[in-house]
């Protein structure tokens, strides 16, 4: 993990910076020199293809990756994210795309997991009321919050995940294709909740592959290809430059679908 | 463990029964209908094989009615707690989904530090017993260092333990071989004899079942307080009374022959110090959520490091107790102490009582459990005249027996994907 | 004392050889139905384990047995179960292993420390009797568990026989668990390193003898080296008789068997039974096992009615049966 | 699981139907008495919020749960699915919403698990090409198919689940949440997949949050709540209408975001 | 194992290099790189195993010279044969994630089948032997029917066995005890001396380097002409070369003492057939999936049932067969046979070869590595003169270091995510 990068170019103003950050899985380079901002009370989006490296990017942010090379800043000062207890301290929390849950323990255990109330005695009945009321605040349907996450439908479980990352008291929150799994409510639900922690100052990377998520709630659109920058668009930039951007071609599948299929009930480009 | 049976069934507003699709599952009726879905989905807990027990129980009974006797059954209890310890170790060890198969040695080795320092080199019996635990505590460190640091499989780690500290035992033990303990000694005693008045193991006897009653009502309370549901009072008496009832009973019983063993009482106080542990502290969800899913665990922030270390250190620890309870037991460190079958026993009664090998499901009740089927089994078998072999072919058997009762429950478990 | 219907225990410590299920327990039995056709006698092999032993020890106490009769896994551990059973107004009987630091009330056995005596110094004359030179030569010692009392005495008398001569010791193994496939790596490690230096190895039971044996024809050595053993086990008399074994021990166990069936039921009418010798304290009878090699196997095995000749000379072994006389 | 459930009620057209359906898990009824028929050359979208019984009932028609009862015909004859065999047998082809992908095995092996050429003596490179040009069609974006599953992306392996589904010939095919991790150009490629098919005459099951994409492809959209049938409606159904049935209610979160975001970009409903 | 090293770095039109962010790994500069990757992603195989063996046989070569002496070795050789086919079975069961830890007393019983069938009862000694194996593989027929019809875990069914079978062996040697094998018997001899011809022993050398280049060969020109990457033939050659040039080596130094065992090469060939069925076979493919993922395997339409039946059944023969050869080895069937160290080595062996106690990761070859591992500190210990205190705790410490250095890669493995 060589430090060499170069930060200061990066904007004082930020939050956290990333410098051409590179990660290598044997003779597969998921990431090359990548550069990220993120500022406070701004909702910066991720996208790009399968496999483009966004939540490879994620998981250096959160310190469960290490990057090859490259630098990262927080607050201005250099940082080292050697474990995900590095990242939470800082105040990063993050909602993975596995979801990383521990399958044989309920829900109130996974959301609070690591903060347990009154550590010796742990208080079931305050974690318990805790739990129901931030499942309540979004939307989730889930019949009783002392089954094993293993009983959960997939769009409880990422419920629960996202619960987990409301609890602590982050600065930044990363968000890795939070709605993949949710229900039109939820979905609702979940981006009323963004916009709110955005508005209280915290800074906010949603990843999706929804473009009308991404554009109903992003300040700046961050394309990634292939492992490396494609460009940063405006929340008002078109469907068809954002898709050329993530696929890296004017004439891909999404406008082939357009044009082909003919009927009424088309498919918009940009998830369509 | 209990299902939480809507106290109010005309309260929808109660926070955790807002779901239509929740069956109702208040009243006595409920509570039938609730024990019916645990049966059919295979949630039983440690029942099925108290099953097993009471069948492997009744056997034996019929066959030499000694075998339930006050008098063996007071043996039998002294012979749980040794390997009991051991065992409760090696549930703290399979939570975290490792193993440790030097348990044996470890424990030889504490008697063999036990006899020598004590008795050779004159030491006061307390030091010598916390020199035994510290070596102990060591051992346990040793591994978690080889495990966290150079990513050693603790098969692996414990494996060259078995053999190393087998080895560390004979040498310190020298060629003079086995040391006797003085008999007089407090230590030896309470290995071999003491056992509470019949008063204290009354009143002892009363502890669990009042413990679970105060702590259930507290609950109940806060639940009702907090808008969720709660338990029906009359449930929680009857289980509370269910408790003492079964406790007291037992303890009049012993009460005939000589009475509680001290040693059992410490093994059993061991237990639910572990019970509370693994349930109730932060350090034993970490313990849960790290066997469940590692990484899960490591990125909600847990040092697992720190987590397998205190699993790996407790495990040798209460290893080294448990042999030291064996040398008071025999009064003696010997150069047998540990080697055959200790291994074995320690983790099959942690398996045969329901904790998982591969992690993140068990309980600290299952290395009582486990032990007393084990143990019941080789007792049994004493008061029956058999040649050797048809004694490890009966015990094969039983063994299976005791198990199989547990198989089916966990079976409809999995076949109604919750296993 | 009317002692009919008393409860007697016999309590064995291991699988290691079969002489407690095929002799001692019988030799116990018939004398003891002999003398007291009422009485019950608990029958119980601890399979080498310490705490098994104490499980079976206190269940024979907790069934009524007035008289134990010990052969103990571990002496330390059996002085512990002597001491409780003395204060419970139990009597003890140590057989075949002595309790050194328990006061029994008698105690039976084969000398081990004789044996391992005896099979050393066996071997130690006839290599003198077959004229080996000593120089540059020397033996393999083979002896048993280390975790093994008795293995000690045994390893303990070996030395003092191989004393009584000139022949240096190679080098020697304690073989865990008595098992006869460690034994069998070990000689074959020690015949890679020593090679023809080897010219006999002092075993100390037959399974051992056999591993040894084994190594030895599979590394082929020809002739082989004498091997000693000990117990007289059916095979290892077969191996004497076809002369791949030197020697092995005799030790008719249902001699001892029957002296502590005869001191239990002393103990179990009050008497004082009368001793010969007095050890570690206690009233002590020993007997004086005898070596067996091909020359005196008709007269000690065959004479003595130990294993008929059916059992010894089937198939292969005929021929040697008859070479010594044995038909 | 009995079977007393009236089949005689049944489309005869109908290639698979099920009948008053109900699965409990312990208290929870997932499923009540639940309806379904699947036409050949029919795409079915079934929608439903979170925990609806959606997956529980794809699990079912895929012979992994079994009904607590009901029962299901298959070309008009009663059918026991008690095993994944005897569905994959019947030829019901199914993408699970947790892939079910075995991580410890490279794609190609996933792809053709239980279907592998030549048993005796595995032929590699004929899988390797076939996966290949099953990923190409897809538009996947795997670096390399010899790669522990381990080691994809999110949408790499959907790709890969989606690629297994394909392999056999199926007459009815499953798909959980099958773009659910999807970038753009994949999902596009997914439904003009779903679209051969269905021309081909198989039946075709999809579940989506996703109300452009149901839109898009479905001829005909049921509506689970609840675990409960809560009504069929046409691709062309207002989105008011659907996510009401979906939702239960009128006024929903989602309509109440849809009221509550004045700006310009404000999120459409229904997936908005 | 081996990295597909793009052939043409010009023909980007190549099925399996479309994607730009594979690095070019083709030529000699491309293959180290390459295999710096594998280093650093710690992906190194049995490697590692290898490196620990080397370090283990010079450091016992230089403390007694004869240790690598041809004689020496080749009863490393023997020794290694009969343990080996256990651990073989052992690393089936350990592919699906379950354990027999009764393959100890299944050996033993099934040498005591043999003795009493063969010498006592007089039957043809390959109706013994046959009489043998059908007994191991329905012992086998018995756990996996345990495991798959009652969910009994395999922990515990085999347990049960280990003791059942133990007490069954007693009992069909009955007091008589042990039983001598003929000497002259081919059985025996096979087991004690039949080593191969030397020109035998060169050619047999020959056949796994031949074997691969003829099958590497063809898939790299069956991939050549479907469009995909092959790997250059310099490689190709290379490495059966290697591996040639290594197995003759060693077939001449053998030949300088007595020879190579038939023995080692029935297990040899054992363990290359159970690797072709591992890797390339239907059923190999199932057995893996299973351990990764039994659900997802069931998913797939894969019978789980039968693959665990399989792996359950081969296990016990395998069991059942080492115990055949074990017999032959020592030319006797003893009560002893099997009991102790027997199961705790075979799993050590595949464990430390590399195959996962949690299922779904191993190969064949691990059975092969670990013993010879495990043996090589027995018998460099034996050229030692140590008492058995020293001895016990050096074979733990080397055990240790053997598999230290397979730790680090994997742990450096994990690191990179790939664990
Ligand atoms: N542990 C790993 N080992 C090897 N390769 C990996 C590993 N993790 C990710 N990769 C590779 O890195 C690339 C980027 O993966 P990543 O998960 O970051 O993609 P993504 O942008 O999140 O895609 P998706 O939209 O599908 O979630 C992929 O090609 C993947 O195969
Ligand atoms: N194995 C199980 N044990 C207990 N309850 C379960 C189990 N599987 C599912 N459930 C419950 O059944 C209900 C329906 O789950 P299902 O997975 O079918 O939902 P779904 O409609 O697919 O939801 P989503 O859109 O989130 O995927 C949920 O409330 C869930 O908690
Ligand atoms: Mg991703
Ligand atoms: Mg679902």
């Amino acid at each position: 993990m060589t430090q060499l990068a170069d930060l200061s170019a990066s904007d004082p103003r930020s939050l956290v910076s990333l410098r051409t950050i590179s990660k290598n899985f044997g003779a597969v380079s998921a990431l090359t020199e990548v550069d990220l901002d993120i500022f406070p009370g701004e909702i910066v989006a991720l996208v790009g293809d399968n496999g483009a490296g966004k939540s490879t990017l994620v998981k250096i942010l959160a310190g469960v990756l290490q990057p090859s090379s490259g630098a990262i800043a927080f607050d201005g000062a250099p940082v080292t994210l050697s474990n995900p207890s590095a990242a939470l301290r800082l105040g990063i929390a993050t909602v993975f795309q596995d979801l990383a849950l521990c399958e044989n323990l309920d829900v109130v255990a996974n959301i609070f997991l690591g903060r347990e109330l009154s550590p010796l005695q742990l208080d079931e009945v305050a974690m318990e009321v805790r739990a129901w009321t931030l499942l309540g605040e979004l939307s989730a349907r889930i019949p009783s919050v002392r089954e094993p996450v293993a009983a959960l439908s997939g769009g409880q479980r990422q419920t629960v995940a996202i619960a987990r990352s409301l609890l602590m008291n982050p600065r930044v929150i990363l968000l890795d294709e939070p709605t993949a799994a949710l229900g039109v409510a939820q979905t609702a639900e979940v981006l009323n909740m963004i916009e709110r922690v955005r508005d209280r100052g915290l800074g906010v990377v949603i990843i999706s592959h929804n473009m009308e998520v991404v554009r109903a709630v992003a300040d700046r659109i961050v394309v990634l290809r292939l492992g490396r920058n494609n460009g940063v668009f405006p929340p008002d930039a078109s469907n068809h430059d954002l898709v050329s951007a993530i696929t890296g071609a004017d004439d891909n599948a999404v406008s082939r679908r357009a044009r082909s299929v003919a009927q009424p009930r088309s498919l918009n480009p940009g998830r369509h | 463990m209990s299902p939480d049976s809507g106290h109010h069934a005309d309260s929808p507003a109660l926070l955790d029964r807002g779901d239509t699709r929740l069956k109702d599952r208040s009243g006595i009726a409920g509570a039938l209908k609730a024990f019916a879905d645990r049966v059919q989905s295979g949630d039983l807990g440690s029942l099925p094989v108290v099953i097993g027990l009471a069948i492997i129980w009744t056997v034996f009974q019929t066959l030499n009615p000694v075998f339930l006797s006050p008098r063996n059954l007071v043996n039998l209890l002294f012979d749980c707690s040794t390997v009991g310890v051991i065992s409760l170790g090696i549930v703290c060890v399979l939570m975290v989904g490792e193993i440790d198969l030097s348990v044996g040695s470890v424990s030889g080795l504490s008697s063999a530090i036990l006899g020598v320092l004590w008795v050779r080199l004159g030491w006061p019996p307390e030091l010598a017993i916390l020199a035994a635990l510290a070596a102990g505590c060591l051992i346990g460190c040793l591994y978690a260092l080889l495990f966290n640091r150079l990513g050693m499989p603790s098969f692996v780690s414990t494996l060259a333990g078995l053999l190393g500290f087998l080895g560390l035992q004979l040498y310190i033990l020298g060629p003079k071989g086995s040391i006797n303990l003085p008999y007089e000694s407090p230590l030896v005693t309470f290995g071999q004899l003491l056992v509470m008045p019949a008063p204290v193991s009354y009143a002892l006897a009363a502890v669990p079942g009042a413990l679970t009653l105060v702590r259930r009502l507290r609950t109940a309370r806060r639940r009702r307080a907090s808008g969720l549901s709660s338990r029906a009072l009359g449930g929680l008496l009857l289980e509370a009374g269910l408790i003492t009832v079964v406790l007291e009973g037992m303890a009049y019983y012993l009460n005939f022959a000589r009475g509680v063993p001290w040693m059992f009482g410490l093994f059993v106080g061991l237990v639910m110090a572990m019970n509370y542990a693994l349930r109730s502290t932060q350090w034993g969800r970490s313990m849960t959520a790290v066997g469940g899913n590692r990484e899960a665990a490591r990125r909600a922030g847990i040092d697992v490091r720190l987590i397998y270390a205190s699993a790996f250190a407790l495990c040798s620890t209460l290893a080294a107790a448990g042999g030291l309870l064996s040398a008071a037991r025999l009064a003696s460190s010997n150069l047998q102490a540990g080697t055959v079958d200790v291994n074995l026993n320690a983790i099959a009664a942690a398996v045969i009582g329901g904790t998982s090998l591969f992690g993140g499901r068990g309980s600290a009740y299952s290395a009582l459990l486990g032990i007393i089927v084990i143990q019941s089994i080789a007792s049994g078998l004493t008061l029956l005249d058999l040649s050797s072999s048809l004694r490890y072919m009966i015990t094969g058997g039983v063994l299976a027996i005791a198990v199989v009762v547990d198989s089916l429950a966990r079976r409809s478990r999995v076949s109604h994907g919750r296993a | 004392a009317d002692i009919s219907g008393s409860t007697v225990a016999f309590l064995m410590p291991d699988q290691g050889s079969t002489r407690y299920e095929q002799h001692d327990h019988p030799g116990f039995v018939a004398e003891m139905t002999k003398l007291c056709p009422s009485c019950k006698v608990i029958y119980l092999n601890a399979d080498a384990d310490v705490a098994k032993q104490q499980q079976q020890f206190n269940s024979a106490i907790a069934q009524g047995a007035k008289v134990i009769v010990l052969d103990g896994v571990d002496s330390a551990a059996s002085a512990s179960l002597v001491h409780n059973a003395q204060a419970q107004g139990v009597k003890v009987i140590a057989y075949d292993r002595p309790i050194p630091d328990g006061k029994v009330d008698f105690y039976v056995s084969f000398d081990n420390e004789g044996i391992g005596k005896a099979i050393a110094a066996s071997l130690v004359e006839h290599l003198k009797a077959t004229g080996v030179a000593p120089d540059g030569v020397g033996v393999l010692q083979i002896n048993g568990s280390p975790t093994d009392a008795a293995a000690g005495l045994i390893k303990q008398g070996s030395h003092e026989g191989l004393a009584t001569g000139p022949y240096k010791t190679l080098a020697e193994f304690d073989t865990p668990n008595w098992l006869p496939s460690n034994a069998q790596q070990w000689a074959a490690g020690q015949i890679a390193r020593f090679g023809k230096q080897i010219v006999g190895v002092v075993a100390a039971n037959d399974g051992t003898a056999g591993g040894a044996i084994a190594a030895l024809k599979a590394s082929g050595v020809s002739p082989l080296p004498p091997v000693t053993g000990n117990d007289a086990e059916i095979a290892a008399l077969q191996l004497i008789i076809a002369g791949d074994q030197y020697n092995t021990i005799s030790k008719p166990s249902e001699i001892v068997a029957r002296a502590a069936a005869d001191v239990a039921v002393q103990l179990l009418e009050g008497e004082t039974p009368k001793a010969t010798t007095t050890l570690f304290n206690s009233p002590s009878q020993l007997f004086v096992p005898a070596v067996v090699t091909a020359e005196n196997l008709k007269a000690e095995i065959i004479d003595k009615k130990i294993q008929t000749p059916e059992e010894l000379c089937s198939g292969r072994y005929a021929e040697g049966c008859k070479k010594l006389g044995i038909q």
